[in-house]
């Protein structure tokens, strides 16, 4: 397959955003259990902003990716988009100036995201967030070069992510004094992240 | 539910052009106007205050912009964090040359972005922060730093900006803000939810003679629900919960203020603070300066939050000092 | 309907007991404890001003006792007139010797009662009196005199206040009075009802997506019903209909209230706002000293009012003096 | 039949208390189609401070009709609770010192008590209020000089009045406003007053 390149990126935000037709009330679902209800609409907004942004006048991928960063973090202030922008910002540095990346380059482009997250969020893996789940997905891709074979893999291990942190109490925000309540429902944000990595790979 | 509004996309800047029309004192800048200011700009050499938040709580937080409070606010869409454009051009706005304090809510997005924002002005301009932390059912004691700043934060932001107003440096002015954020409780109690435009459900589901303690100011659950009580029942288990809070050494005067979420009415604040003075004076604390009203809301939310803020004579003077927010004046 | 009280019986008088607890320039007297006056007591000389009504709808009428605006007010069970004593009580607290202007809205009860406490008191004390008849939707042109008082009786109270507080002598206070109710206009909008303590449902039903134009404040039926429309919608019929009753000669500056009836938030009333400036604009209007919040309210009924008040000179010298009654202060 | 004497209102007021028992939804729902809904709660609320009001003690008539105005303007300030007060002040002032009061003289005391709410209230006859039922119920009783006459007339009139109203419009306060809405309702303060006739003629 080929590399990476603005297209792979237009075509991801085209993809991202049918699955957000129905993927919005179910973040917001599963964010009103204890948290404020708005992952869903926030998310469908910031993926929104990405389909008017226009990244495909250039050759510039690093430049790509900055010019989302900089539409999420103008959509919303909130916590997920926020970390959001901060990945595609961090993705955006490292791309810089290159028209294309390699697919084997993807494991490690996200886990220099998730770094910045961390120090970004202060939040700690384990802690039941969307760093969970791409903790996950970074370790599952590594090495690997194949478009098709790292799709199913992130995919595979999102949702084995999602599934083990079912049970576990979450660690940060308000949910954190509801730990007991936290136990059996996913972490919106780690959901949004998994569905949309499954779009992508074609699992719905 | 519904809303007088005219769409869902609108609606935060609507109701700031609003604001700014009612309150000439108050200017609305940035460059997607999301940052509300003093109209008279900074005074030179005056620490500079700026807050902010998600919409949706007014007065907080751009009412009480005003001298002897805040100099500038960033505001976001309705209960998200203000982006990071915005926190920068609040930070720049309230720059009068003598650095700035953010004091905002202990919010994840508010966090990061004032965070980015100080970040982004490194060397140009010299910042602080304190995070207000007044709801104590948002983390137990021992983790008091991680609570959620709500009403008791207006307490913060008059001490504060009557410091800097005085002319005291950054250094003290932040000093100020964290004991003011040290010294303040609050609980609050929600009767029924609101709903953010444009959403299709409300913020949260409750039975029609249910109520909630505890419950956060978007909606996220508290720390038990259970069905009316007596008014006087549920403010002796909130004064309680607050009066366990007190502050070992506290001498013994109190501000109290006495919040409604939106949609209770100023009646119903009045028979809380009844019977809040009566505790409190069985506790042996005096009331200075009470506040009851729509102080910091969640928009149509029926409930209402207690605060006490437990002064010390440096707080009790800077509480008493004139300030000229629209929502807060003192003279 | 959830409220926060203890019972019924007790609501009106906690509250009251609350409002003086909060707002020690107010202090409750009268047999029954049913009259709000001025703390410092009457000034020797100076007109007295009296108002009053239902409980119900704070700030009116007692959050308005202070100098330069009211000086006593009695006050009844929700929704019902202050009994006649406590008319007679307040009357007598605001006698300077100077004579004491009734100033009411024009409600059955009301009237009757204050009318008798007048005849009681008569040749001890001189009263006059002037009915707040603002609200343009419950009765046409032509009857004027008939229409009920709502939000905009407030103006009334400041101008006839201030007049008052400069020395004017009772008729001259009468006639400022007056000129501020005719130069009054107000209509108001519904969207959900309250309900009185007490009593087992709603004062009245309404769908979940419509809002009724000309409601009364206790719920009595307005001009006409529709599903929810663009808020910009519904604030240019209500311009409409107001600039439709511009006094004839009026020379084009205004005041504007948008009051919120309770549980509608600073929010929605700040839209509103928003498209009333730009229609009043259009109009050729200037506006001066708006007020927007929760002037009059319905406990929690969810709705809204628009009032203009068609300021001449000397209307609009009194409405910028000064007045310290709690909830709308000017210095 | 005995005369008029303060047992007699004792026992007015006790049949009064229970019959609102169930009257007071019924007139709080006739005054919400147009007024503001408290006709029954406001008039539940006189009749129980009746109750707890010793008129027992004397033998003066008038005093016991003066000290019951006394306690319905204490309990309330609306229109219907007082005129009501207004009623029972001018029958008291017709009493004052006598002992016991004929049933011949009734109609006449309700003609000085319905002039006195005329002028007090500033309705007038016709205007759709409960001083239409009165004045049918003066008429009615005009002349007579039994108890259990005077309570079958003045009902049967009473009811008369409500009928005959009803398809009429509302001219006073905001329901005039209405006037159409208000043909083919019941005048809150007259189906009170009728009800409660009823109630002592035991015609329930
Ligand atoms: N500090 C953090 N670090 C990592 N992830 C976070 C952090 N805060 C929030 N999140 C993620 O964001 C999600 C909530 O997103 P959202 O509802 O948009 O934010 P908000 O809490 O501002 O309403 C959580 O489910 C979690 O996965
Ligand atoms: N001015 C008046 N003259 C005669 N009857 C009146 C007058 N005003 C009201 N009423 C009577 O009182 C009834 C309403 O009583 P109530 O609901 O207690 O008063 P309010 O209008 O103060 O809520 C009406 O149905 C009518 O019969
Ligand atoms: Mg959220
Ligand atoms: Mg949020
Ligand atoms: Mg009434
Ligand atoms: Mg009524």
């Amino acid at each position: 397959m080929a590399d990476i390149r603005i297209e792979t990126l237009e075509n991801a935000i085209r993809i991202a955003n049918s699955r957000m037709a129905a993927l919005e009330a179910e973040l917001n679902a599963a964010d009103s259990k204890l948290g404020d209800g708005d992952t869903g609409v926030m998310l469908a907004r910031v993926l929104g902003k990405f389909g008017e942004t226009d990244i495909g006048a250039g050759t510039d991928l690093g430049a790509a990716f900055q010019a989302l960063a900089r539409a999420a973090a103008a959509a919303t202030g909130s916590s997920l988009g926020t970390l959001f922008a901060t990945a595609l910002l961090t993705i955006g540095k490292a791309t810089k100036g290159r028209e294309t990346a390699r697919w084997s380059e993807l494991s490690g482009l996200l886990e220099a995201a998730l770094d910045a997250m961390i120090r970004r969020g202060g939040a700690s893996l384990g802690d039941k967030t969307v760093l969970d789940a791409l903790d996950a997905v970074v370790k599952a891709t590594a090495g690997l070069a194949d478009a098709g074979e790292i799709a199913a893999e992130a995919s595979k291990a999102g949702n084995a992510a999602l599934a083990a942190f079912l049970d576990k109490p979450c660690k940060i925000g308000r949910a954190r004094m509801f730990a007991e309540k936290s136990v059996g429902i996913d972490d919106p944000g780690m959901l949004g992240f998994v569905r949309l990595v499954d779009a992508l790979a074609d699992r719905d | 539910m519904k809303k007088l509004m005219n769409s869902a996309s609108d609606y935060v800047d609507e109701v700031l052009e609003g604001l700014v029309l009612a309150h000439p004192r108050l200017s609305l800048g940035g460059s997607a106007r999301r940052v509300v200011h003093r109209a008279e700009g900074m005074r030179r050499g005056k620490v500079g205050i700026v807050s902010g938040g998600g919409s949706g709580h007014l007065p907080l937080f751009t009412g009480y912009v005003g001298s002897g409070m805040l100099d500038a606010c960033s505001i976001g869409n309705v209960f998200e964090g203000p982006n990071i454009d915005s926190c920068i051009e609040a930070i720049k706005l309230a720059d009068g040359g003598a650095g700035v304090l953010r004091l905002y809510g202990n919010y994840g997005g508010d966090r990061m972005n004032f965070d980015m924002a100080g970040e982004f002005l490194e060397g140009e301009i010299e910042t602080t922060t304190v995070l207000g932390t007044d709801d104590i059912a948002s983390a137990a004691p021992e983790e008091s730093a991680k609570r959620r700043g709500v009403a008791g934060i207006i307490y913060a932001y008059k001490m504060a900006g009557a410091h800097a107003e005085e002319g005291a440096d950054l250094a003290a002015v932040t000093e100020t803000a964290r004991q003011a954020v040290a010294a303040t409780k609050t609980i609050g109690l929600a009767l029924s939810p609101c709903q953010v435009p444009g959403s299709a459900k409300p913020t949260f589901e409750i039975a029609a003679d249910e109520f909630e303690l505890g419950m956060g100011i978007h909606g996220e659950p508290g720390l038990w629900r259970s069905k009316m009580k007596p008014a006087d029942e549920i403010v002796d288990e909130m004064i309680g919960r607050l009066l366990a809070e007190r502050p070992a050494g506290h001498r013994g005067r109190v501000s109290v203020l006495v919040n409604s979420l939106g949609a209770t009415p100023l009646e119903e604040l009045l028979i809380l603070y009844r019977r809040a003075c009566a505790k409190l004076g069985e506790a042996g604390l005096e009331i200075v300066h009470p506040l009851v009203g729509p102080y910091a809301t969640s928009m149509e939310m029926a409930g209402a939050s207690i605060s006490i803020c437990f002064l010390d004579g440096a707080l009790e003077r800077l509480l008493a000092a004139p300030s000229g927010s629209p929502f807060w004046e003192v003279k």
